[in-house]
């Protein structure tokens, strides 16, 4: 059981160290492959919990949707808007911490959503309270402090495709 | 059709950009106030000077440069976690 | 890009590079706090190890001194160093930034130690307390 | 002809990534606390760092002059481009709690803060 | 008064070589658009086939000058590190380092743990890939050691030590780690020595390719990838020695303060 | 087969010694195997060391230069040992072995033995190296070995105040001075282009072309003069000459008893050994004008410097209590001495130097090791409260007191032979004043030792220590470096005719010091 | 047109300022990220210089190293330095 776990983090790694090397020499693809199955050995039981989860075709279709869609709409809207607030010569902010309550249980899905969030202009998750289900969200245009325009705003567009690809 | 004069003209018109907005940070890091600042400024600084190595590599023509923009970005995450943790904790280790 | 402007921002750069020499030598004799003086020496290593790379470049277009082609012949390994810069201070400074970085690290547990022993870091504090 | 393509939309988007970059350390100056200058640094970090990145690499991949070695640099650019898209959130955020738990840098202006309403970071 | 006078003294010095400094000391420096003639002999050597008995055969001369041309200096700085951390080691002799386990409630926050456990095999791959790359492209064993050992650190301030000693990477294991690598290091400097031995010719210590009068080489290429003799083994070894040089000293450096000051207590200092 | 590979051998080998011995730590726990390792190292450190000493006088008569990697001079690294450096290296080798015979008694109930064995290994293959090498940029890292090695074992007693801040003031200024070294290391390399001693050593005389690095590309005078500003001062500092000195006696007296001895008779020289290097065969009064007038002119300082060492140090001697730090300011006493003398510029001066560093070197050993079993028998390093202890260890008493009738000059001993030398060569130089400071210096370090063995010896046992058995296993070293004073003292002549003359003679000449290396260069396809 | 000498010069100012801020400034964490300010400037000036070998091992060591370990004895220690 724990040599399969090896493969999705041996994929990983021989993908970066190819992307690195930027050559397909004979060296490079065979010691790739001891350093990806050497790295794989070696954090296997960190990373994987769940191999078939990890190696299914149809997740990881649905995770370059959700790359594709994150990339290219929901970061340029974000970043037209704080763009459009930090020429704007009144600074029109509003900014809180607020709670965002998410419905998701695995640890990657917590974590992409959290990076999703930060990574999106105008919000940055401060606090992360598994017990409650709940973000603290910096937000810098706090349309409501209630959990449901929260999750609305903040939340929703990225908790639909995590769903799909994690849990 | 020789896309090197493209190229460069482009790098030559973002470069000025880098440098001023460099320029910028240095001066938030400058003002702080306080700790978190400096180092959310040293940060940005040095995630966009990952992009200016790259870009800088191409220009000089050297394909070899361009490998230390990995390790900065590796190092530079790895300084904020030291300060995080620092303002967090009673010790560094624990 | 003029020559003369070309000598100014040269002179320029290392008549800073001298600047912070001078600079964190004071950091290192004159400030009390050990771990000041510890930040201040790294810096002195630093622009030292700076300065001997300055001493082995030479006027753009230069390029780093690797070979890109695996299999050269005698007019691209003529080409090659008609262009690459002086590898030598690049090789030294390599040696003396880990050896700076090994010393750096012994002195930091010493230091540490040092709290331990004293409950302070300033020198001058230490030295009164011997007493 | 794919070449010309990809170095002209690289150019782009590395053009874009330097202005977003300037907005970035704009509001780096202008924003009143820590706080909200996160948002102006995530403005320099993902349009300022990533999105160029990528632009940088479409450029390296288009520029035949390099040699084989452009995919070298085009896989660093890529390499470094996901590096700062897990990284660069991560860190902030850590920052962010830090500073929040530390009680380093102030809220305000805020209109609400459930943080310390909820007792703040455990 | 003794400050005063080395305060004095370093400025008379940063005066004298700001003097030098400013004219350029009338020689080859960085404006001008040549080299010196010993660089141009490292250039035009560092991988030349077509003169096997005097070339490194690495195109990166840095790591050929590291590692081939002046070995010494080289293996020496592995030594100079190696003691600090010997005398790191002795400033925390009998300190057990497994006293106060501690369980849950450490490090940071879970966002950051998942993203810092993520990066282990990324890294991994980055850090050997410069070490095997390290006679074709900038980099080598101590670049890659030192871009792995961000992993130590982050897993130690991250997850805190405990996190690491749950691996089974104690002070002891990681610095037998590093012992393994720097006598593989001892081992490649004396190699050609021992193979000169075996088949009766000369050959000199830290030897790679074949010298004129010394007809012993390591093999610059498997196969068609041009391996360079030594230099492969210098950097893989390098890699070992110095990322697990780095994590003896953070594990040392993160022990918590109360429990080293516990066993340090009624030491009595001896003469 | 292997042309002249004990030179080239011999601190690689000590370090790889150093390197795997801390893989026996996971198993091994007993204090005996350590000590066997230890001194087997040692052992075939000298036996190396010897040997080279043989190839050099006997066998080759000129220097031998070792290229590593089979590498022409000034494109790779070449140890290059001549007289001088063959001389050192059997007296570091000698010394050493000592000392960790010594230790083998000392470490006795000490815990962290096995670092400290690391360390002293490393210690002994960075001076080894330090004296052997032909590179300059070699020379930087061999003392940062060395450096390094002395900084852990000074705080080797972790717990003691004084130890611990005597570690950070010496480590603190000793990085600061190696890194000047280095800048004036870029200097060198700067303007001459080339770190091999004997390529610039070619140069600076206004050599012609050498190989590979061909003509000078800078402002030599100008950079020779900088670098040799800068490179004294680090070397002055290695070799505590006053105004440098001030870490010496925090640091000496702190670490433990044979790495005192040590620092005091072997590191401390290696400074000198570098300051002789760069003064006579690097540059020289030899070399050209304007770089032979800065010469002239260091030196002057240095004999001033060295006087002036001499006096304050012998001074200082009396009023100390503490009788490690009482050798300690001896030996910058001593030092001051050995540098006026090297000063000097003739071969006289040099042959006394050389003379009076080995003695110095083997009297200090054997003082700051008698004096260690004393204190540890009394248990105090206060010469008032070891009152009469040495009554209860005569054998030990004896040899302390040889060591010191020999650094104050009684015949027949050795230093007696060493300062009549030095003496002669303050004459000769019509350095009259000299000799007078030699006269001053060693009358108040008379005192300063008369209250010592007054203390050890002559006062009343203040306290009952019962009958105190004495142990062969620090008296054989002891004994050995006692036999080694007399020794030397009775064949000074037959010494000064066989080593002092060769060694002087070839560091004046400094061309054969090139020629070693054009042969090497010319074997290798240059 | 090179840009390499601008840039340079840029990058020791900043550098300059980074290590003044750093000696002068009381407050040791204050220092140490301004310590890390300079290891960067003087990362693009090695850059710059063309030595990516350098940078490589200069880069992790001074941002990286560095500091941690400085940050592991203030955090033992002492925050302020008193003048």
């Amino acid at each position: 059981m724990k040599l399969v776990k090896i493969i999705p983090v041996a994929i990983l790694t021989y993908i970066i160290y190819i992307v690195f090397s930027g050559s397909v020499s004979t060296y490079d693809l065979v010691l790739g492959v001891v350093v990806a199955v050497l790295a794989g050995y070696l954090t296997s039981e960190l990373l994987v919990s769940d191999v078939g989860k990890a190696l299914s075709i149809k997740r990881f279709i649905w995770l370059m949707l959700y790359g594709v869609y994150y990339l290219t709409i929901a970061e340029f809207k974000a970043h037209f808007d704080l763009i459009k607030r930090i020429l704007n010569p009144k600074m029109p902010i509003n900014p809180g911490i607020v709670r965002t309550p998410y419905n998701v249980g695995n640890d990657y899905s917590v974590v992409t959503i959290a990076n999703s969030i930060t990574n999106t202009p105008g919000t940055v998750v401060v606090h992360l309270d598994e017990g409650r289900k709940t973000y603290y969200v910096h937000w810098i245009d706090v349309k409501a402090p209630d959990p449901k325009t929260t999750y609305e705003n903040i939340v929703k567009a990225f908790e639909g495709y995590v769903k799909k690809i994690f849990e | 059709m020789s896309l090197e004069p493209l190229i460069t003209s482009i790098i030559m018109y973002t470069i000025p950009i880098f440098i001023l907005a460099y320029i910028l940070y240095f001066i938030r890091i400058l003002k702080g106030p306080t700790v978190p600042d400096r180092v959310l400024a040293v940060d940005a600084l040095a995630f966009d000077l990952v992009v200016f190595l790259i870009v800088l590599g191409i220009y000089f023509k050297s394909p070899v440069l361009p490998v230390v923009a990995v390790v900065l970005a590796l190092w530079t995450y790895a300084f904020d976690i030291f300060i995080a943790k620092y303002l967090e904790r009673r010790e560094m280790g624990g | 890009m003029s020559t003369e402007l070309d000598i100014f921002l040269a002179n320029l750069s290392l008549i800073s590079l001298i600047a912070i020499i001078g600079v964190s030598l004071y950091g290192i004799l004159a400030r009390p706090n050990i771990v000041k003086k510890i930040i201040a020496l790294t810096i002195f290593t630093d622009a030292a190890n700076l300065l001997a790379i300055l001493v082995g470049f030479r006027r753009p277009p230069s390029i780093p001194p690797v070979l890109l082609n695996l299999e050269p012949r005698a007019t691209d390994i003529a080409e090659f160093s008609a262009s690459a810069v002086d590898p030598l201070p690049q090789a030294l400074v390599l040696t003396a930034v880990v050896i700076g970085m090994a010393v750096n690290m012994l002195i930091i547990f010493i230091a540490l130690q040092v709290y331990r022993l004293y409950g302070t870091l300033d020198a001058r504090k230490i030295r009164r307390l011997r007493g | 002809m794919i070449e010309y393509v990809m170095v002209v939309v690289g150019g782009a988007l590395l053009l874009i990534g330097a202005v977003c970059d300037l907005i970035g350390a704009l509001g780096m100056n202008r924003f009143p606390n820590f706080f909200v200058r996160l948002h102006a640094a995530t403005v320099g970090v993902i349009g300022g760092a990533f999105y160029p990145l990528i632009g940088a690499a479409l450029i390296a991949f288009g520029s035949e002059y390099l040699g084989t070695y452009r995919w070298f640099v085009g896989g660093c650019a890529l390499v470094s481009a996901f590096l700062i898209l897990i990284l660069a959130p991560a860190g902030s955020h850590a920052l962010a709690r830090a500073a929040h738990k530390s009680k380093t840098a102030v809220v305000t202006p805020k209109v609400a803060d459930h943080l310390e309403e909820d007792g703040g970071v455990k | 008064m003794k400050k005063e006078l080395l305060i004095a003294m370093s400025m008379v010095i940063t005066v004298v070589v700001m003097a030098y400094i400013a004219t350029l000391g009338g020689g080859l420096g960085p404006l001008f658009s040549d080299v010196r003639p010993l660089a141009k002999a490292f250039l035009s050597t560092t991988l030349d086939p077509e003169k096997p008995l005097f070339t490194a055969m690495s195109p990166e001369a840095v790591t050929a000058i590291v590692w081939d041309y002046r070995g010494l200096d080289t293996l020496f700085e592995t030594a100079v590190f190696y003691l600090a951390i010997i005398g790191a080691i002795a400033i925390y002799r009998d300190v057990n380092e497994k006293v106060g386990l501690k369980g849950s409630g450490l490090g940071l926050s879970k966002i950051v743990r998942v993203v810092t456990k993520v990066l282990i095999p990324i890294n991994i791959a980055i850090a050997i890939s410069i070490a095997l790359h390290g006679h074709l492209t900038p980099g080598g064993g101590f670049q890659a050691g030192a871009a792995m050992a961000v992993m130590p650190m982050l897993l130690i301030v991250v997850f805190s030590r405990y996190f690491l000693l749950e691996l089974k990477l104690t002070k002891g294991l990681a610095l037998a780690f590093r012992s393994i690598g720097l006598t593989g290091i001892a081992l490649t400097v004396f190699l050609p020595i021992i193979i000169a031995l075996v088949n009766g010719v000369n050959a000199y210590i830290m030897q790679n390719q074949m010298k004129v009068n010394a007809p012993v080489g390591l093999p610059a290429f498997i196969g068609n990838s041009l391996i360079s003799g030594s230099l492969i083994l210098y950097n893989v070894f390098e890699f070992l020695a110095v990322t697990f040089g780095f994590s003896v000293l953070f594990l040392l450096l993160s022990i918590e303060e109360d429990i080293v000051k516990d066993q340090m207590r009624g030491e009595v200092s001896e003469h | 087969m292997f042309d002249y590979i004990t030179i080239g051998l011999t601190p690689p080998l000590m370090i790889a010694m150093a390197f795997t011995l801390p893989i026996f730590t996971l198993a091994i726990k007993r204090k005996a195997f350590y000590d066997i390792y230890a001194l087997t190292a040692t052992t075939i450190a000298l036996m190396l060391t010897a040997y080279n000493y043989y190839l050099v006088f006997y066998v080759a008569k000129r220097p031998i230069a070792y290229p590593f990697g089979g590498w022409p001079p000034p494109i790779g690294i070449v140890y290059e040992v001549d007289a001088l450096s063959a001389y050192f290296g059997v007296f570091i080798a000698a010394v050493m072995l000592m000392i960790s015979l010594y230790s083998v008694w000392y470490l006795r109930g000490v815990s962290g033995y096995e670092w400290y064995y690391t360390m002293l290994l490393g210690l002994e293959a960075g001076m080894i190296g330090c004296v052997y090498t032909g590179d300059a940029f070699n020379l930087f890292v061999m003392l940062e070995v060395l450096s390094v090695a002395a900084y852990g074992l000074v705080i080797f007693y972790r717990m003691s105040h004084e130890a611990i801040e005597a570690g950070i003031k010496y480590s603190l200024i000793g990085a600061v001075a190696t890194t000047i070294y280095f800048i004036a290391l870029v200097f060198i390399y700067g303007s001459f282009g080339t770190l091999n001693m004997a390529d610039i050593a070619y140069k600076s005389r206004g050599g012609g072309e050498f190989p590979f690095s061909y003509m000078v590309v800078g402002n030599i005078h100008l950079a020779s003069a900088i670098a040799l500003a800068l490179s004294m001062w680090a070397f002055t500092f290695k070799a505590a000459v006053v105004p440098n000195h001030f870490w010496l006696p925090d640091a000496h007296p702190a670490a433990p008893t044979p790495v005192s001895a040590a620092l005091s008779g072997l590191v401390v020289k290696v400074g000198i050994y570098a300051i002789i290097r760069f003064l006579y065969t690097i540059y020289g009064l030899d070399s050209l004008h304007t770089i032979a007038n800065v010469v002239s002119i260091v030196m002057k300082l240095l004999i001033i410097l060295g006087a002036l060492s001499a006096l304050i140090a012998s001074a200082l001697m009396v009023v100390q209590n503490d009788i490690k730090r009482l050798i300690a300011y001896s030996t910058i006493m001593h030092v001051g001495l050995i540098v006026i003398s090297m000063s000097i510029g003739t071969k006289l001066g040099i042959e006394a130097a050389l003379y009076h560093t080995v003695n110095h070197g083997i009297g200090k050993a054997l003082l700051f090791m008698s004096a260690g079993v004393l204190i540890r028998v009394a248990g105090s390093r206060n010469i008032d409260e070891m009152s009469g202890v040495g009554r209860y260890m005569p054998l030990t008493s004896f040899t302390l007191t040889l060591a010191v009738l020999s650094l104050e000059g009684l015949p027949p001993l050795a230093g007696f032979f060493s300062k009549l030398l030095l003496y002669e060569a303050f004459i000769d130089s019509g350095l009259a004043i000299m000799a007078v400071v030699l006269v001053v210096s060693s009358t108040f370090a008379l005192l300063a030792y008369i209250k010592l063995l007054y203390g050890a010896y002559f006062k009343l046992p203040t306290k009952e220590l019962g009958r105190v058995r004495e142990s062969w296993t620090y008296l054989m070293p002891l004994a050995v470096l006692a036999a080694l004073l007399v020794v030397l003292g009775v064949c000074a002549p037959i010494f000064v005719d066989e080593v002092l003359t060769p060694t002087s003679s070839e560091l004046l000449n400094p061309l054969k010091y090139v020629s070693a290396v054009n042969e090497v260069v010319k074997a290798l396809g240059g | 047109m090179d840009m390499t000498y601008l840039l340079l010069a840029i990058s020791m100012l900043f550098a300059l300022v980074a290590t003044y801020s750093a000696i002068v400034e009381r407050y040791l964490v204050k220092a140490v990220v301004f310590s890390a300010l300079q290891s960067i400037a003087f990362t693009l000036a090695l850059y710059l210089l063309r030595a990516p070998d350098i940078v490589l091992v200069y880069l992790p060591i001074t941002v990286g190293i560095y500091p941690a370990a400085i940050l592991f004895l203030i955090k033992k220690s002492e925050e302020v330095e008193e003048l």
